[in-house]
């Protein structure tokens, strides 16, 4: 006991080594790759764009068998090349987990990673929802709201509210519309008296200033929200109970469905909450899809998005556009707060983790990229659920939860600042 | 070139007057917001001002003196990342007590004043606030006190200054087994709920026949959860049950990861030692994965007593074990009963939880001991404190280990220290959906019994 | 004496050659121009000379010196000074601030003090002297233009690069702008003057460098330059449209 | 009298009343009417604690530009280190045989404790050793505090040079994000490895002066006030120094115009990856002292001084003193902190009553919000400016009427 080794059952790797060294070879031979690849390239004066990043990856991938060719015959690194690299990283890391870790559920238990796999794509395309109306408003104000975190608690809370103590009984659509409406004004009425003046030019230093009011208006929204709603958690009821379903009949291993669960071939189980959120998550995304491409105003938010000036001359109000977009912003946390409010228990500081959260995708899939945050979104899902369901030790694995994220974020700020989906910085 | 930047700078300044009182407008309304505000009986930092304040005005100014309000401190969590719901049940309770006593004519002829701060469940907040209590408000003794990280902290500047403090429901066995003099605890002992837990399941096993080999315990990776997950795993070993824990962050809130990997356990039973919203998130959660309480024997966190907030975050959690401390209300006394009586009046719950129960006996064991001591003189409360016979709405409560009996000389453990040696812990079971904790049905031990518990997937 | 030998410069973005092999060298106080379409190529250059961008091949020297390598703040210590296209002041510092910066950087052991004579001299030659303590912030942007030559006086750079210093700037500056050229050419400082305005080019320079789409096309007396017919081609199909 | 003048007496006058402020204190028996009770003195030493971190990230985003989130995961740094030291190692005279033993000069011995369970109080390896291996007499002591609070600086400023270093390329949002994600590893990692850190219960450190000490032939206990509050105000008023010297040399004329313009700064044979890296490595240094001492202070420290509503306190202190100024920043701090421990009690205007302590913090971003709209440079800083610079436009006007 003196060593401090918790008495808790199985919380350590049966070869800790084989991944401690497979970790060891990424680290070294992706920095070797890095440094050295740029180097090679420019003296043999090619271009060396995606050097430093494709040299990391191939170096990680295969280190010196992949290198050395690769410095031999400096081909031009393109994403396929860097895409293949980094599936075998993947592959070998992977292999190496399953190898240290035999008996871990993730190795042994295929269910079991089916069930992780889809659970983390189910919430993973919530979070994409919700980074969706983060992206949005960085690729039209180029402005990362820090109070996204806070409409996504308040979506949530008034559509409790509405449900459950305003209007008991009301359908949960009427929370849902009710918490777009609250989170749309919410947006509207700041952006039109702290952001639009970074419209006009009146704000020097726009990035900076953008940062601390919306920093300021989480903070405020937080306490606010705390001060009328209490601290206590509170939780709405599922909105959709499933109907008790078997098919087929007798068996039910093809879909059974409870009121609370919905399991699909017997192995994959989805609670019901976050299977109707996932659903409405999909159906916002249809139709902000079908707003953005369909609609002259959802067409001048794009053309705005890729030139702000052109757009200007075009006849579209930039200005108008901003409000529209940071308030369209707010109203998408707002959707995905207000779906999840089924989910979880909801108290004021909820918002938090989820902006955290959506940091990470949003510089995963590239800053203003729309495709890029519903693909950030399912990837950052899988990690947690992987993160979770995979760490061997047990009490550390759940309490790693906020760190996975940030994790990802901060390798890719170091290695790809420009996502996956990259624009420019 | 200068003048000419003159006239635009004071266009900029018209404009932002204008908006300026937009914006001051906008402040305005969130007063208003603030004015309007549904508001709890009392809130905050409240001082019972009213109570305090209703003899002065007729008081002499010689008598004003005698007739300045003795100060008591009450300890609770009332913000995140604290124990919310917990932290307003025990301030309710505190301030019935001080207006109990006050409608009593006060102590020592003057009237009670209740100071209560919010610890925020933070053990540097809880210094702080301690800190205040003694130094700014000048209390003669202090209450309440829910987290055990805070008790922890807090109980040091309680020693430092010399002030006594009777916890209510801190549980971390380090609070009293430092046997400092100014500390007593009505709590329970965390190594001794750990032993009520096992001693449950062991019945359960033994006595009702519940196929019981392997437990999963969800703990939150505090100072209370990890020593109690510690505790309980040891003794489950000895009675041959094996126990895998999973740590969480007191503030998580997705458990669909861990569910499944307590899914691949398939464990008999599930316990849960995380306080807070995370013991609701994660049993509601696990109901819906098809593994909640309905589905496996659950033996639900304490906060699961708080009725009303437990059925609106877990609608699935029939059929929850809940360990109370705290005699069952069939067995409550005429101090319970009248407490109860009023705390329903009060706050509209149907029942009161333990730690409310705890709380309020904080409160009232203080203001007995003022009144033995005959003064507000600490070490005369103190030692008036370790020969007190209280009874209280959670039985009669002594001290019996303290400077004239110390736990060398009986022979005990360190952690007996001025502690509250039985308060009576049961462990009750949800039987109907929304029922309040207290009408659910005892099921351990066998003398509170009230009816057989149900066993849910055998 | 100033030597600068630019060889084989190429310069890729992407796919894109923005620099196709530029090779020339300056030798003493030479002032030239640089002139060419817009997307020639022309501030990249400035920006590898500077030390902003790295060139994809091809080597700078500075009085035998490397300079290619450096980063941008040791380009400027080898002598290499320039402004830049849009105006640069540092806003939120005042003008007597702005100009100390180059000098301090310049020397690791300076004191503000030992610099506020000559920083007085070049404000006063500038027509600036009595904006010392204003923030540049409230300067026109002429002015600020000024500024921006005043920093590089400080820096005492052997080489000035100017890009587009007579851009929307008002008559009157432009002649103190003109002077400054003049003068401080004619106290052995080479300058490597990048414009639009050919008129002004024309008679200011002693010699014309002219990019076409990366490629240096012409590189001579100003007056021949202007035959060039190359040079004309360039430029007719730039006017045309 | 000159500008300077007044600031140097208004400055010592300022330092004067801090320095005598303890002799009011309950702990002295007041001074005359003027009596304050050791929670004022602790809220005194908060504030002086909230100022240095307020002062020092106006150094780093108010003069540098750099806009770091993770400035209280620097100052959790410092005081984790001073802490774990502070559990982990010892020094001995004699070897203990059972811990790690790195043999130091004059015969004593550096021991290395190993990590211990928590909750439950157990032997560690030199308990042991006291009953086992250690001959009688030999001396084990702690290492000292003002050593352990040394190496939480060296820490911080070890990791702000990784971090600085890393941060190069990014800017505004992006390094905001950064740092952020650098703050929640952190977090969850100290509160995760509990049998290091001891998690969520928080580790605990020895009082700032374990065993008293003697001040002005007075003996003060390990629990009076007085010794920390000047231990605080000495390191507040450090820092202070430092700072006004760093901002009025070159360093403060380089990281402004790196703020300004990185570029045009480089163009000017600024050492821009020097200054950026340094101003990292200071501030962190700077927020590391802080939170070490602070540590020792309150005696625990836990991972929640790290949640995001920590840092929004000395960003907003920061912002509303003003954000360009250390000094602004600093009174912005001492100001708010005060005031928003102050505001934990209901107010009445009429009949209506608002219970502030939860309304305070409302009020308080709002405050935020409306200060960074219409007072872009804070609410104090304007002040100093106007004082400042009173006379230029009028000097700048004649100067040109002079020249004309």
């Amino acid at each position: 006991m003196a060593c401090g080794s918790l008495p808790f059952a199985r919380n350590r790797m049966e070869h800790a080594a084989i991944f401690g060294w497979a970790l060891l070879w990424f680290a070294f031979w992706g920095v070797v790759g890095g440094v050295i690849t740029p180097q090679i390239y420019a003296r043999k004066d090619l271009e060396i764009s995606q050097a430093s990043f494709g040299g990391a990856v191939i170096g990680a991938a295969l280190g010196p068998f992949s290198l050395l060719p690769l410095w031999i015959a400096t081909p031009k690194i393109d994403n396929r090349m860097i895409g293949v690299a980094g599936a075998l990283v993947v592959g070998i890391f992977i292999t190496a987990f399953a190898l240290a870790d035999p008996d871990n559920l993730c190795v042994a238990n295929g269910e079991f990673v089916i069930s992780q796999l889809a659970n983390g794509i189910v919430i993973g395309i919530i979070y994409g929802l919700m980074a969706l109306g983060l992206t949005l408003i960085f690729s039209i104000l180029g402005v990362v709201s820090f109070a996204h975190g806070e409409f996504y608690m308040i979506g949530g809370m008034v559509t409790y509210f509405m449900t459950a103590e305003w209007l008991p009984g009301a359908p949960p659509i009427v929370g849902i519309l009710a918490s777009c409406v609250v989170t749309f004004s919410i947006g509207y009425i700041f952006e039109r008296i702290f952001l639009r003046p970074l419209g006009s030019g009146q704000i020097e230093r726009p990035g900076e200033y953008a940062i601390l009011v919306t920093f300021g208006l989480a903070f405020f929204l937080q306490y606010f929200t705390q001060a009328l709603a209490s601290a206590n958690p509170v939780k709405a009821q599922r909105f959709f109970p499933f109907p008790r379903t078997e098919i087929p009949l007798d068996s039910g291993s093809l879909l059974r469905t409870t009121p609370g669960n919905i399991t699909i071939l017997d192995t994959i189980s989805i609670p019901n909450p976050r299977f109707t959120a996932a659903l409405l998550a999909l159906i916002m995304l249809a139709a902000l899809l079908w707003f953005l491409y369909h609609t002259w105003t959802g067409k001048a938010l794009r053309a705005v998005s890729q030139d702000r000036q052109a757009a200007a001359v075009a006849g579209i109000n930039p200005n108008s556009m901003n409000t529209l977009a940071f308030s369209l912003g707010a109203m998408l946390a707002g959707l995905s707060g207000a779906s999840l409010v089924q989910v979880f228990s909801w108290l004021p500081q909820v918002g938090i983790p989820a902006a955290a959260r959506s940091f990470v995708i949003i510089v995963l899939g590239g800053m203003g990229s729309l495709p890029g945050a519903f693909l950030g979104g399912l990837v950052v899902g899988i990690v947690e659920a992987a993160g979770t369901g995979c760490v061997p030790d047990a009490t550390r694995a759940a309490a790693y939860i906020p760190a996975y994220g940030m994790v990802i974020l901060t390798l890719v700020l170091l290695l790809k600042p420009t996502g996956l989906f990259g624009r420019e910085l | 070139m200068i003048p000419s930047l003159f006239p635009s700078k004071r266009r900029l300044q018209q404009r932002r007057a204008q908006k300026f009182w937009a914006v001051a407008a906008l402040a305005l309304l969130t007063l208003i917001f603030a004015a309007c505000a549904p508001q709890p009986a009392t809130v905050g930092d409240t001082t019972q001002e009213e109570a305090a304040a209703e003899p002065q005005p007729t008081a002499a100014p010689a008598a004003e003196e005698a007739m300045a309000p003795i100060k008591i401190g009450a300890l609770t969590p009332l913000s995140a990342p604290g124990a919310v719901v917990g932290g307003e049940a025990m301030r309710d309770a505190m301030l019935i007590a001080a207006d109990e006593i006050n409608a009593q004519g006060g102590l020592l002829g003057r009237p009670v004043e209740l100071i209560i701060v919010d610890t925020e469940g933070l053990p540097e907040r809880g210094t702080a606030v301690t800190e205040r209590l003694i130094n700014q408000d000048a209390v003669v003794a202090i209450g309440g006190g829910y987290h055990s990280s805070v008790g922890v902290a807090a109980k040091e500047v309680a020693h430092d200054n010399g002030v006594p403090v009777v916890f209510a429901e801190t549980w971390n066995d380090t609070i009293t087994s430092v046997q400092y003099p100014e500390v007593f605890r009505i709590a329970p002992l965390n190594s001794e709920v750990s032993a009520v837990d096992v001693k449950f399941i062991q019945w359960l096993r033994d006595e009702v026949g519940t196929r019981l080999e392997k437990i999963v315990i969800l703990t939150e990776n505090t100072d209370y959860g990890i020593p109690a997950a510690e505790e309980t795993t040891r003794l489950l070993g000895e009675l041959g049950i094996e126990a895998v824990t999973f740590g969480v962050d007191i503030g998580a809130q997705d458990f669909a990861g861990i569910i499944e990997r307590v899914k691949a356990e398939s464990p008999d039973m599930i316990m849960t030692l995380a306080t807070g919203e995370a013991s609701y998130n994660f049993t509601q959660q696990a109901a819906d994965a098809g593994l909640g309480p309905q589905d496996v024997p659950t033996l639900c966190n304490q906060v699961s007593l708080v009725s009303d907030a437990f059925w609106t975050n877990v609608p699935d959690g029939n059929f929850c074990f809940v360990r109370r401390v705290g005699l069952p209300t069939q067995l409550y006394n005429d101090v319970a009963i009248n407490f109860l009586a009023e705390y329903q009046a009060r706050t509209g719950k149907e029942a009161a939880e333990s730690y409310a129960l705890a709380a309020y006996d904080s409160i009232m064991i203080i203001a007995q001991a003022i009144t033995e001591a005959g003064s507000t003189n600490p070490t005369e409360i103190i030692a008036a404190l370790e020969n007190i016979t209280h009874e209280g709405s959670l039985g009669t409560i002594t001290f019996p280990v303290n400077q004239n009996n110390t736990p060398e000389q009986a022979g005990l453990d360190p952690k007996w220290w001025h502690q509250f040696p039985d308060p009576a812990i049961t462990i009750v079971q949800y039987q109907e959906e929304g029922q309040n904790s207290v009408s659910a049905t005892v099921v351990y031990p066998q003398t509170y019994q009230t009816a057989d518990p149900v066993i849910v997937g055998q | 004496m100033l030597k600068l030998n630019v060889n084989n410069i190429c310069k890729n973005f992407g796919g894109l050659q923005v620099l196709k092999d530029v090779s020339f060298s300056v030798a003493g106080p030479e002032l030239i121009g640089l002139i060419g379409p817009n997307g020639a190529g022309k501030t990249t250059l400035t920006n590898i000379l500077d030390g902003a961008l790295k060139p994809s091949s091809g080597t700078v020297y500075m009085n035998g010196e490397r300079i290619d390598t450096r980063p941008a703040y040791g380009v400027a210590r080898a002598g290499l000074g320039r402004t830049f296209q849009v105006t640069r002041a540092f806003r939120r510092m005042t003008v007597l601030e702005n100009l100390l910066i180059p000098a301090m950087a310049m020397r690791a052991t300076a004191r503000k003090r030992d610099f506020e004579q000559k920083a007085q001299e070049v404000l006063e030659f500038l027509t600036i002297a009595h904006l010392r303590n204003e923030y540049a912030r409230a300067l026109s942007g002429g002015q600020q233009k000024l500024l921006e030559l005043g920093r590089l006086l400080m820096l005492d750079p052997n080489m000035i690069i100017l890009d587009e210093p007579f851009a929307g700037v008002h008559p009157r500056l432009m002649e103190v702008i003109y002077r400054y050229i003049t003068e401080v050419n004619a106290q052995g400082k080479a300058f490597i003057i990048i414009s639009h305005d050919m008129d002004t080019i024309f008679t200011l320079s002693r010699r014309l460098l002219v990019l076409n789409y990366g490629d240096l096309i012409a590189d001579g007396d100003p007056q021949i330059v202007r035959e060039d017919p190359t040079v004309k081609a360039a430029y007719l199909g730039e006017d045309e449209e | 009298m000159s500008r300077a003048v007044l600031y140097r007496v208004a400055g010592l006058v300022a330092v004067v009343i801090l320095l005598a402020l303890p002799l009011a204190s309950a702990e002295l028996d007041g001074l005359g009417p003027l009596v304050f009770n050791s929670y004022f003195m602790h809220l005194a030493i908060t504030a002086f604690f909230y100022a240095i971190l307020a002062s020092s990230w106006s150094l780093l985003a108010g003069y540098a530009g750099q806009f770091s989130f993770g400035h209280m995961a620097f100052m959790a740094i410092g005081g984790y280190t001073t802490g774990l030291i502070g559990k982990f190692i010892r020094f001995t005279t004699a070897p203990t045989e059972l811990c790690a033993d790195i043999p130091l000069p004059g015969n004593w011995w550096l021991v290395i404790l190993n990590a211990r369970r928590v909750g439950t109080i157990d032997e560690t390896c030199i308990d042991m050793a006291k009953t086992q291996t250690l001959p009688s007499g030999a001396l084990i002591i702690f290492p000292p505090v003002w050593a352990s609070i040394a190496m939480g600086l060296v820490m911080g400023a070890t990791f702000g040079l990784l971090v600085g270093w890393l941060v190069l390329r990014l800017r505004s949002a992006y390094l905001a994000l950064f740092t952020i994600g650098f703050s929640e590893i952190l977090r969850a990692a100290l509160s995760a490895e509990i049998p290091i850190t001891e998690g969520q219960s928080g580790l605990e450190l020895l009082p700032l002066f374990p065993s008293g000490i003697n001040l002005f032939g007075q003996t003060f206990s390990d629990t009076s006030k007085i010794p920390p509050y000047y231990a605080m105000l000495l390191l507040f008023l450090l820092v202070m120094l430092l700072m006004t010297w760093l901002a009025s040399s070159r360093f403060g004329l380089f990281i402004r115009a790196i703020r300004e313009d990185e570029e045009a700064a480089a163009a000017l044979g600024v050492n821009i990856v020097r200054y950026k890296v340094l101003v990292f490595v200071i501030t962190s240094a700077l927020a590391a002292a802080a939170g070490a001492l602070q540590a020792h202070y309150i005696g625990i420290i836990t991972p929640n001084i790290l949640i995001i509503l920590q840092m929004s306190l000395v960003i907003a202190m920061a912002v509303i003193g003003g954000l360009e100024n250390i000094y602004a920043a600093s009174v912005g701090a001492l100001v708010i902190t005060f005031a928003l421990e102050l505001l934990r009690t209901n107010i009445a205007i009429g009949p209506i009553r608002i219970d502030m302590s939860l309304w305070r913090l409302v009020f308080f971003g709002l405050l935020l919000m409306l200060t960074l709209r219409f007072q872009r440079n804070g609410l104090l800083f304007p002040l100093l400016e106007r004082l400042n610079r009173a006379g230029i436009a009028e000097e700048t006007v004649a100067m040109r009427d002079a020249s004309n």
